[in-house]
């Protein structure tokens, strides 16, 4: 039963299609959509779990001359989490947006934009993950640009161009691939790459386009002002999501296809990029005067821990040892996915309950908003890594490789980086804390504050003690 | 014999063509500029089909060349009067 | 090696880094939309070298369909850029 | 003897290219650079051609030119006409020179870098002998894929999802621009000269469009080269002063800007239901399918472009009272002033 692989992406696209045709009824049908692809999600997972890796041949080609989807356990768990976190988004898109022409705006951009993440996460081929990339890049581009403002719309368009600029280098790198090995599958190509001029000069130009899309540290200028104007739910996919899709391609392609090219030093290049980009992320996020802002640059931070993993992962010889520190990665993955999605969804209800998002003037917050401010609290658990939460069992295991491999450096920057994100967690909550003498009402908004509220709880109950079955899904199909 | 006749035509039609690109560096101003190149290009193409249908393996081909010069020539005669409008306008306001 | 395949991959390649160069440096964002159109063209350009087989054979049609697909990716992307600019540029003379 | 002819024609032709491009991209106008990047289109398509690329060729004189200039002529149109002062100002907008120099060395660096690895790595790939192994499943399969093009049938059958996500790209960019806004006013009629130029034209190139879609299965063409040349005969009619440009409003709009993406959907899924793969059309009616998805792509990459160019939703005619005739026909009576009239109206001040 491997259809399961094209439903995934084609009921998302099939949902836009319908959106965009029946306006009025787009609300009920993008929560149709959204059930029937998580479910179908929840399926792939269980499959994958208890079968390995699935593979499905669209039209019937074998795989060099047609394109083949693949789905093996890192890919599931990721097409999980997104479809959780978006389904829990849409239900708060539901009420975000006032108008029905607004939502009838956003509805088939929101649906190209899962369609494409499934899409990416799933294809096989190196110029399907090409057109992937680009569409992934304009739905997001389409959906930033929708709050209208000239910051929005500044935002949007560097980013765009940014986009383009890494989708074009990773085209170069494709079609040099193609020059050279004259096929784009990557199950084929996993064994055909051998280390030669063509292979390193092509993977650096893929690598280079894909750490301008995953915004890795000197690249990261596009990322804050675009999450940061964005509408909240388009903010809170982009930074969960869009830039881990780049992320989980630059992971795939140096684990899996280019392995045997990756060299220590190329690796410590990754995770030197990724030191810079905790440290210089956390302290703007200290700095930030806008809660959106913060946690944009929290983002950039975050991405900077996935990338220290990549010298550890490469001093590892392949043992359990390996395995446990691959598993860390992932659930640190997971983690900060639900995390920063529930966090920017709590940001979007203070925003529109007090009108701003000044962290200055949050006072009274917690009295007014004491399920969003919980859901904040909740997040920075996830986010710092406090054991509770998934992150912690990540950065454990990241701790735990880099001392197995002697390399204490990283270990140095994941705590400083921690201690970064609690203080700037902790200045978030502590002006949130401070009591006004006369509080308004409470406000509580069900359809509003639930999804901030399970996306977190995700975060810290459910992959810190649930965290297991991470470890065996790897294990099975890594 | 149908070789020679056909690269005469086209050696002429190249002809035409140098002598609308000089026309188009030396020509003093736009209007004389536009004439030169309409003129002499358009009939340049004209000489160049002429000389390619000789060789058009059939009568289908033949008929798209002489397609492709008419939608040339047309083409190329709007839009000259578009320019020369656009700037005799221009001239008449400033 | 075929010296019109080279030649042509090679041109493809400088044509990459001539857009690169405007992509990056040029202030005006029209500029910069066509460094990006360019820098597309030089890629297709080493695709479609790949794909010449010599005078006489039939090129692969694998990389011709690719780059098909690339010029479409590409003009969608510099309509929203353009629409994008004239948005921007609309908000900017109200306020 | 002809071997070195050809090499001279292909230096020939790569140094206009290089020279081409070298120039659009210094120059300092706008303008100036749109007009050398449609030629630069305008060559490429002739190095297309000489590549044995017909079909490239075709796409890129019609989109990489002609409409991808259009989009930027009408763009530019709209910017006042500024000029840089001597030098570019840097990107991040660093008007020390000090800074600025030191930012375009390390830029123009970094591309004669990228440029010496590009070439170092391709003359590598040229060096090992061409792996044809994909060229040769083509062509095997050929027979199978309902089409005879082989561009056509890599397009269509064999990466047909590739196709599928790339109409799916139209689609968002188009859904992008009608969130950004209205379309731009509409043009002043150009004369009685250009009018009765689109008078015959549009016909003739809608005409060829449906050419080009019906013999994409067997020559080069195909759905995408359609639809731009559809597309252009709407530029012609936009520009001769027809406000709505012959697209449908509202609901049929949105059918028809979906039409690729849906008949896609409709074809592969009903196929996974009948049991075969998705996009796994039964070789007997590889054809037909191939023809009806391509129709429905056709027209979507029209109306994609067309919007593209009108800059969002065309405003319907009854809004603002002129009832102009649908087909543009000869107003040499009314002076051109009628419809400067109807365009400086509310339109602009309309609010999105």
């Amino acid at each position: 039963m491997t259809d399961m692989l094209i439903w995934l992406v084609a009921i998302p696209l099939t949902g836009a299609v319908a959106t965009l045709l029946l306006p009025r009824q787009a609300t009920a049908l993008v929560y149709v959509t959204a059930v029937a692809t998580t479910s179908v999600a929840g399926m792939l997972l269980y499959q994958v779990g208890t079968q390995g890796e699935l593979t499905y041949e669209i039209g019937g080609w074998t795989a060099g001359l047609g394109i083949a989807l693949r789905a093996d356990g890192l890919s599931t768990m990721l097409l999980l989490m997104t479809a959780l976190v978006v389904m829990a988004t849409s239900v708060y898109a539901g009420t975000y947006f006032r108008q029905a022409d607004e939502r009838a705006r956003f509805w088939p951009l929101w649906l190209l934009l899962w369609t494409s993440l499934n899409a990416l996460l799933l294809s096989g081929d190196l110029f399907n993950l090409y057109v992937t990339l680009e569409l992934l890049g304009l739905s997001a581009v389409a959906l930033a640009s929708l709050g209208g403002k000239t910051a929005a719309l500044q935002a949007a368009l560097r980013y765009l161009q940014a986009g383009l600029l890494g989708s074009m280098m990773f085209l170069a790198g494709v079609s040099l691939i193609y020059a050279g090995y004259g096929t784009l599958d990557l199950a084929t190509l996993t064994g055909m790459v051998a280390p030669g001029p063509v292979a390193w000069v092509a993977l650096a130009l893929m690598t280079a386009g894909l750490l301008l899309k995953t915004a890795l540290f000197p690249l990261h200028f596009w990322l804050p002002p675009a999450h940061a104007s964005a509408p909240a739910p388009v903010s809170a996919v982009l930074s969960a999501l869009v830039v881990k899709a780049a992320f989980y391609l630059v992971l795939r392609l140096w684990l899996d296809v280019f392995a045997d090219l990756v060299t220590p030093a190329s690796s410590n290049i990754l995770g030197i990029l990724g030191a810079g980009a905790i440290l210089w992320g956390s302290w703007r996020a200290l700095r930030a005067e806008r809660l959106k802002l913060l946690a944009a640059y929290s983002t950039v931070a975050q991405l900077g821990y996935l990338f220290l993993f990549f010298p550890v992962l490469q001093a590892l010889p392949p043992g359990p040892t390996r395995d446990a520190a691959l598993g860390g990665l992932v659930i640190l993955a997971l983690t900060h996915g639900f995390a920063k999605a529930g966090l920017f969804l709590a940001i979007g209800i203070i925003q529109q309950r007090a009108g701003h998002d000044r962290i200055r003037e949050l006072d009274g917050t917690a009295q007014r908003l004491p399920a969003t401010t919980f859901a904040i609290a909740l997040g920075g658990v996830a986010l710092i890594g406090l054991p509770p939460s998934g992150a912690f069992l990540g950065k454990w295991q990241l701790i735990g490789g880099a001392f197995a491999t002697g390399q204490w450096f990283w270990v140095l920057i994941t705590v400083a980086g921690s201690l970064l994100a609690a203080a700037y967690m902790f200045r978030v909550l502590g002006h949130a804390f401070g009591n006004q003498a006369y509080p308004q009402r409470a406000v509580t908004v069900a359809r509003e504050e639930w999804p901030a509220l399970i996306l977190t709880g995700i975060a810290v109950i459910g992959l810190g003690l649930a965290g297991a079955p991470v470890w065996q899904l790897l294990g099975s199909s890594a | 014999m149908i070789d020679i006749v056909s690269s005469l035509l086209i050696v002429s039609g190249l002809g035409f063509y140098l002598a609308g690109s000089i026309g188009l560096l030396r020509l003093p101003d736009l209007y004389s500029r536009l004439h030169a190149l309409t003129k002499a290009d358009n009939l340049g193409l004209g000489l160049l089909t002429a000389g390619l249908t000789l060789h058009a393996q059939d009568l289908f081909i033949a008929i798209k060349l002489a397609l492709i010069w008419l939608a040339v020539l047309a083409a190329s005669a709007a839009s000259a009067h578009l320019i020369a409008q656009h700037a005799r306008r221009r001239e008449t306001r400033t | 090696m075929l010296t019109a395949q080279w030649l042509y991959g090679i041109t493809g390649c400088l044509i990459v880094a001539l857009g690169l160069r405007t992509a990056l440096l040029h202030a005006l964002l029209l500029q910069r939309v066509i460094g990006i159109n360019i820098m597309g063209a030089g890629v297709f350009l080493m695709l479609i070298a790949v794909a010449y087989r010599g005078p006489g054979v039939a090129p692969d049609p694998v990389p011709q369909a690719l780059v098909l697909t690339g010029i479409v990716v590409a003009v969608s992307a510099t309509a929203l850029a353009l629409a994008l600019a004239r948005r921007l540029t609309a908000e900017q003379n109200n306020d | 003897m002809n071997t070195t002819a050809v090499l001279v024609f292909d230096i020939l032709l790569v140094l206009s290219l290089l020279s081409l491009a070298a120039a659009a991209l210094t120059t300092r106008d706008a303008h100036r650079s749109i007009i050398l990047f449609m030629a630069f289109g305008l060559v490429l398509a002739l190095a297309w051609g000489r590549l044995m690329a017909p079909d490239v060729a075709l796409a890129e004189a019609a989109i990489g030119a002609g409409l991808s200039g259009a989009l930027l002529l009408a763009a530019v149109r709209e910017q006042p006409r500024q000029t840089l002062t001597a030098e570019t100002k840097a990107v991040h907008g660093g008007n020390d020179a000090g800074l600025k120099v030191i930012l375009q060395s390390v830029v123009i660096l970094l591309c004669v870098g990228l440029a010496a690895t590009l070439s170092w790595a391709l003359a590598h790939a040229f060096d090992s002998a061409p792996n044809n192994a994909l060229a040769q499943a083509v062509q095997e399969n050929l027979a199978t894929s309902g089409v005879s093009n082989p561009v056509t049938a890599v397009l269509l059958n064999f990466r047909a999802y590739d196709t599928l996500l790339e109409l799916a790209v139209l689609l968002t960019a188009v859904l992008g621009i009608f969130a950004l806004g209205p379309a731009r006013p509409g043009y002043r009629s150009a004369g009685p000269v250009f009018d009765s130029l689109a008078h015959w034209l549009v016909p003739v190139l809608i005409l060829t469009a449906g050419y080009l879609l019906w013999v994409g299965a067997h020559a080069p063409g195909g759905a995408f080269q359609a639809g731009a040349i559809l597309a252009a005969a709407g530029v012609v009619l936009r520009l001769s002063g027809q406000r709505t440009v012959g697209l449908p409003q509202k609901r049929v709009l949105h059918i028809v800007i979906a039409a690729g993406v849906g008949m896609f959907l409709l074809v592969g899924l009903s196929l996974l239901v009948l049991g075969r793969p998705f996009l796994g059309y039964p070789p007997a009616w590889a054809g037909g399918l191939i023809l009806l998805i391509e129709t429905a792509a056709m027209l979507a990459i029209a109306a994609t472009l067309l919007l593209a160019f009108l800059g969002g939703r065309p405003q319907s005619q009854r809004l603002h009272g002129t009832l102009q005739p649908v087909t543009p026909t000869l107003r040499s009576g009314q002076d051109a002033g009628t419809i400067t009239e109807s365009r400086n109206s509310s339109e602009e001040k309309r609010p999105c």
